[in-house]
């Protein structure tokens, strides 16, 4: 009965957090989110070095075999820093791998995706409505597979798409094959850019996905943009704590006013107690599997929208320079936002979480 | 992580079980007076080590080495068997941890017994109309005649003070020190000549709290704990134990539960309310916070049991907070699922049962109760300055006193 | 063009805001509350001295041919006072007698009204979805009805009952006919105590109501509702202030420390620009009939919403004290909860102006 | 209470009809550029008296007799003909008033016509980078030096700086004076060498203001509206107008009409958004705040009409609070019906119409947006302040400097 960090996660999220603060601080992130690229090779093949491409892969595969809430702890702290990055899409798309391909699929895709060899991406929203598995609309015949795919993360960067297909199953497509068009989409958010994504006839690898499992992607996927979620609040706290402590108005720190201290001490105590919801949504997936659908969309819910609420906070805290483009605040208010909208919003889950709990 | 029982603790459970067998009692024993069974089932709690187990043998309790994980197991299986615990009596609950920090040898052993055996009850005297959440300004006085203390002035919010033998409280002993090092912290009988208790109304009709009232009482000089200036440090050792009462997330799981029964039983345009889109959004709202409650106080409970509390500091201090606001939530979405109901007033039943039925008259008690939190032990805006200036290194507000 | 108060319009308000301050200070409300009947003879006496029994009545039956926006700064004032007593009911039954009485029954009926020779209370509503006239279920044979309606306030006072009747028409009741069953409900508000009241073959005088008018009635209601609650929220808000300047701790009177300010000026700025809102909504009531039914239930909705968040707030701005029943805020508190639940929740009506808006 | 218009307000807005009828131009004038068009029409409009009412004709207005209620029925009819009337400038806006209160004759006859004739285009220079909320903190430095003004600073918050002929604007001209004593009103073209603008980005990615930059910048003397010192003063006169700009309910209910078309496009469960439980009941709570804002409007016009402004003194200390509170309740209410769309920046065409597209990209730039004017002259925190201060008769906060 312990629900609490190993010391091995502790020192994963320590050095990650240390990797970030060395390689992709504030002035750093600045440039690449101008930029508007959201990579940085160096920061990618860094974090492989550290084994996260391959975190979750079995270690016959070349992974680490790590769980989903380990997975989870890298997330948090790449959401701390809001690093650019194709993680949360590689990441999902090997998982993918793992929870529907069958041994033959596992043994030929997974050593690719740990090594980071290859980078995947995560190809299953179609829009606002439609990103579960009951929903996708993508035809396959025979081994081809046409129709169209939105809010593609990294399209253009990576090696290989997971592709949800019409019926549920799961389709692994090579970047290059035939047949596929990627168009910019302009997201939001500068650190993840997104693209649309069409497939005409486009030769696809169909997992097997024996046990019809496609639906835990959108699980392990809620939990994890929950968690980048909860890194990116907890980092807009700390801006608003620095802000608030040197910016002087009528001759004293703005922190010493009730009205800003109490909206920081608000904003915490909305956000802080939350690192739990997390780490027990990341929990029930790898081992409390009934709980696990229901609890990973209140948690997304909850955590996205708390973190929303404080993200306008914090703008609202750093008066007139928060609202500039110049200000920091903005790249993890538009995290959050990509966070908060992407495979589900907050009121999607919490109606979907009242239906699983028969109301 | 891992949310499972060590093999110690699965049997550990077991033979709680087995125990708890034994309540409710049977044949002759049944038929004694209520309170009379609950302390012979308490007495066997203590010999088998699952009663008062952070309290020496000597003063009646059973002295178990520290297992926090047994301490929930036994919780847990207590409360589903309804078996007489640990009073959680303010005595029980505050005074006696208290003592066993500061307290000396002849007031352990004098007061500790009775008040776990539930023969002495206790109030809590700290409040005063002055001083809320300033309570070191507190103004109610001890002076020190011979042998004596003579206490006048008023305390306020004191609960239960009707029943109880005994209250331990705070009191300027020293007029001319400084704020807080003129406070001392003294034990009174409660029918010593002088003590007046007065019943306070509630906006709800009931009378859970009380006044009471102090002109020239006279107690031994020996009714001291620790030193003369030292109250305000030994009091601080019980309000730990309080706030972390309040913190507890059992509370909105019950409240939480009730909600989403009263949502299935109202009706919405002639439909269960629990059907209704928007009641359904703001139903797993709440979840979301009454989840997030639960599962940080998992992650404080287990350091806490590393025995590193540091980690989850802020999350702590944020309970209190937190619960007030939740339950707030709660009872809000209750109101207005009571909708045009809300024009009735509470019925004593529902006074009685502190409002912890499902009637939508005791929710309306329960409406104005949730506000109790949010003042009780200092006002949420204290709290906020704490979690501020505390948690996140802020500085404190100017004071003219500055 | 012009949307404010006439001179008179004010002179009503001065003249019975200083007979409330005088005569039902909080000291005498106090006693009145405490005692519960919910009634001072010396008071409605008073009243109907100055003509507040019969304001809206026209003058050939003895009132002062006011409008409903008269009546409403009748009722901010008296919301203001809290003052007990039977107003509300009778303004209400009144003008009930007006809208839906032929010629014959208003002459018949009004004279004893506006002389105040005869109290009368409102028995519209039966249940917490029924009080509009579609739903209304007593039924009338001939001229006896039978059937129960909750939540008439004054019931043992009044003289006589405006009673709603299945198919939306409204009868006039002698309390002290045949077949009338009293039963105290015990109300929220002791300033104005509730009923049930059952008729069993009770005698009646159907009102002709020959243009089916009778859901005018509810409309006056929820604006008088308003109006009252809006008095008792700006009164809240004196208190808050008295008591935050004359409230010490850490040596400065409350009101210095910003969250406390803050929690004023909020409070302040949800209620004091919606008193333009009540008037609008009893001017629209007397003048423009196409916007009023709607107009009326956004009002009641907005109004009653935002003064029971002011409510609460002020019971925690006087700390423990707001707690007791010592404290004059549970008094306003109270008279605010009843007015937002009697005659459709904010919520009932929200929904109500979403049809009526074509939503 | 009347909202009649009277038998000479209902000619006055006929004949006003009547003339716009010559709106848009017809014939040759058609084929004029734009702001030509534009300028026949303002000057047709102030020979008939309906432009720049309250402007002396030597100046360039039409110097009418004051009656709020015609001028509200020029605005309304204009607005529905689409017509050019009164810039909307800040040089018409702001300045104009000012210099008519405190400008010298030379400075009227100077600035006035051209500014009104749109041939002159001012910015406002009164933020600056460590001077936000506690504007009177200013640093912008002003040495008079013979017979010029040395200019050295930065402002921040300057709109349209780019398209500026000029600058009007507060400058520290005693620093040995106190805080608010020091301030002088200046007025600099923006041509002047050392007078350098840089465009300043949003985080939505649009450029609506600049940072103006100074280095040793001169101007003549004679520059300065009213005396060295009393710049504060002065710059009061035209926040009072400024406020009443921010306050007007239009864009409130301009924007709670987009907001419902939205509802109504957007689906939810397969129906129209608008059909959903919890959707109606937030547009209809909405619409309370509109409405109030609408009526409180009225009502505080009404006053100002009959010289009562007193009566309504609160409601308009209150009227930015508000309206910045109901812009966000619409915009996240508007971001939640954008639902999952919201992972999609705005596009270029969003930001150059402001985001008044009913795009989904142009909602989200809105929500964006919405919490500029929680800042924008000055953070609600500081308005809270002058409510509860002013309003309310509350104490002021505790200051080191106190």
């Amino acid at each position: 009965m312990d629900f609490g960090l190993s010391e091995e996660q502790d020192m994963l999220q320590e050095t990650i957090r240390g990797f970030a603060q060395n390689e992709c601080p504030t002035t750093r992130l600045r440039e690449l989110f101008d930029a508007g690229e959201g990579h940085d090779p160096k920061l990618w093949e860094a974090l492989v070095e550290m084994g996260v491409a391959g975190l979750t892969v079995p270690e016959e595969f070349g992974g680490a075999g790590m769980e989903l809430l380990d997975l989870a702890l890298v997330a948090e702290v790449l959401g701390e820093a809001a690093m650019p990055g194709p993680f949360l899409g590689h990441a999902l798309a090997t998982l993918g791998v793992q929870i529907c391909g069958d041994a033959g699929q596992q043994k030929a895709i997974l050593p690719a995706l740990a090594s980071g060899e290859h980078i995947a991406t995560l190809a299953i929203q179609e829009g606002e409505n439609v990103f579960a598995p009951g929903d996708w609309t993508v035809k396959a015949e025979g081994d081809r597979i046409s129709g169209k795919k939105a809010i593609v993360s990294h399209a253009s960067l990576a090696d290989c798409f997971l592709v949800g297909l019409a019926g549920g199953k799961l389709a692994w497509v090579d970047t290059k094959a035939d047949g596929i068009t990627i168009e910019d989409a302009n997201g939001i958010d500068r650190t993840r850019p997104i693209s649309t994504v069409t497939f005409d006839g486009t030769p696809a690898e169909i997992l097997a996905d024996s046990d019809g499992n496609a639906a835990r992607l959108n699980e392990a996927a809620a939990i994890l943009l929950a968690a980048d979620t909860f890194g990116a609040a907890t980092k807009l706290i700390d801006l608003n704590v620095a802000y608030a402590l040197s910016r002087e108005q009528f001759g004293q720190p703005i922190a010493q006013f009730q009205a800003i201290k109490h909206t920081i001490a608000r904003m915490g105590t909305d956000i802080e107690p939350a690192r739990a919801l997390f780490w027990f949504a990341a929990h029930a997936f790898d081992h409390l599997q009934d709980e696990s659908e229901r609890t990973a969309s209140v948690v997304k819910a909850h955590i996205t929208d708390r973190a929303m609420h404080a993200a306008r906070e914090s703008v609202e805290l750093h008066g007139g320079y928060g609202f500039t483009w110049e200000c920091e605040v903005q790249m993890w208010f538009k995290r959050i936002m990509f966070n908060r909208s992407f495979l589900g919003t907050p009121e999607q889950h919490r109606e979907r979480a009242a239906q699983l709990g028969g109301w | 992580m891992d949310l499972e029982y060590s093999e110690e603790h699965v049997q550990f459970r077991a033979t709680v079980k087995e125990f708890l067998k034994g309540w409710p009692l049977t044949g002759a024993e049944a038929e004694l007076p209520i309170e009379e069974q609950e302390r012979i089932f308490r007495k066997r709690g203590i010999v088998e080590g699952y009663v008062y187990r952070a309290v020496p043998k000597q003063y009646g309790g059973s002295e178990q080495p520290h297992d926090a994980i047994k301490d929930q197991i036994i919780r847990e299986e207590f409360y589903l068997a309804k078996a007489p615990r640990d009073l959680s009596s303010q005595g029980a609950g505050l005074l006696v941890p208290t003592l066993l920090e500061y307290g000396n040898e002849e007031q352990k052993a004098k007061y500790i017994p009775p008040t776990l055996a539930g023969e002495q009850n206790w109030c809590q005297g700290y409040s005063e109309p002055g001083s809320g959440s300033d309570l070191a300004s507190l103004q109610c006085q001890a002076r020190l005649e011979g042998d004596e203390w003579v206490i006048n002035g008023q305390k306020i919010w004191t609960s239960s003070a009707q029943r109880a033998h005994m209250m331990f409280g705070l009191f300027r002993t020293e007029p001319d020190a400084k704020k807080h090092a003129g406070i001392s912290y003294l034990l009174i009988p409660m029918d010593t000549p002088g003590v007046e208790v007065r019943p306070l109304r509630e906006m709800s009709g009931g009378y859970e709290f009380n006044e009471v009232f102090f002109t020239d009482a006279r107690i031994p000089a020996a009714n001291i704990v620790a030193e003369r200036g030292q109250g305000w440090q030994v009091s601080r050792a019980t309000l730990v134990h309080e706030r972390n009462l309040i913190g507890n997330p059992f509370m909105m799981r019950e409240a939480f539960r009730d909600l989403l029964e009263l949502a299935k039983a109202r009706k919405k345009n002639g439909r269960p309310a629990i059907e209704d889109a928007g009641v359904r959004q703001r139903l797993a709202e709440i979840e979301g916070y009454v989840r997030t409650s639960e599962t940080s106080n998992m992650m404080q409970f287990t350091a806490g049991n590393r025995g590193e509390m540091a980690k989850t500091m802020r999350p702590m201090m944020m309970n209190k907070v937190f619960s007030t606001d939740t339950m707030q939530r709660i009872m809000k979405c209750a109101y207005d699922l009571i909708g045009g109901d809300g024009v009735y007033g509470p019925n004593d039943a529902d006074l009685d049962t502190w409002g912890r039925t499902t009637t939508s008259r005791g929710w309306i008690l329960q409406y104005m109760f949730s506000m109790g939190p949010a003042i009780a032990g200092g006002a949420s805006n204290i709290q906020l300055n704490i979690i501020g200036e505390r948690g996140y290194g802020l500085p404190r507000d100017l004071r003219k006193t500055s």
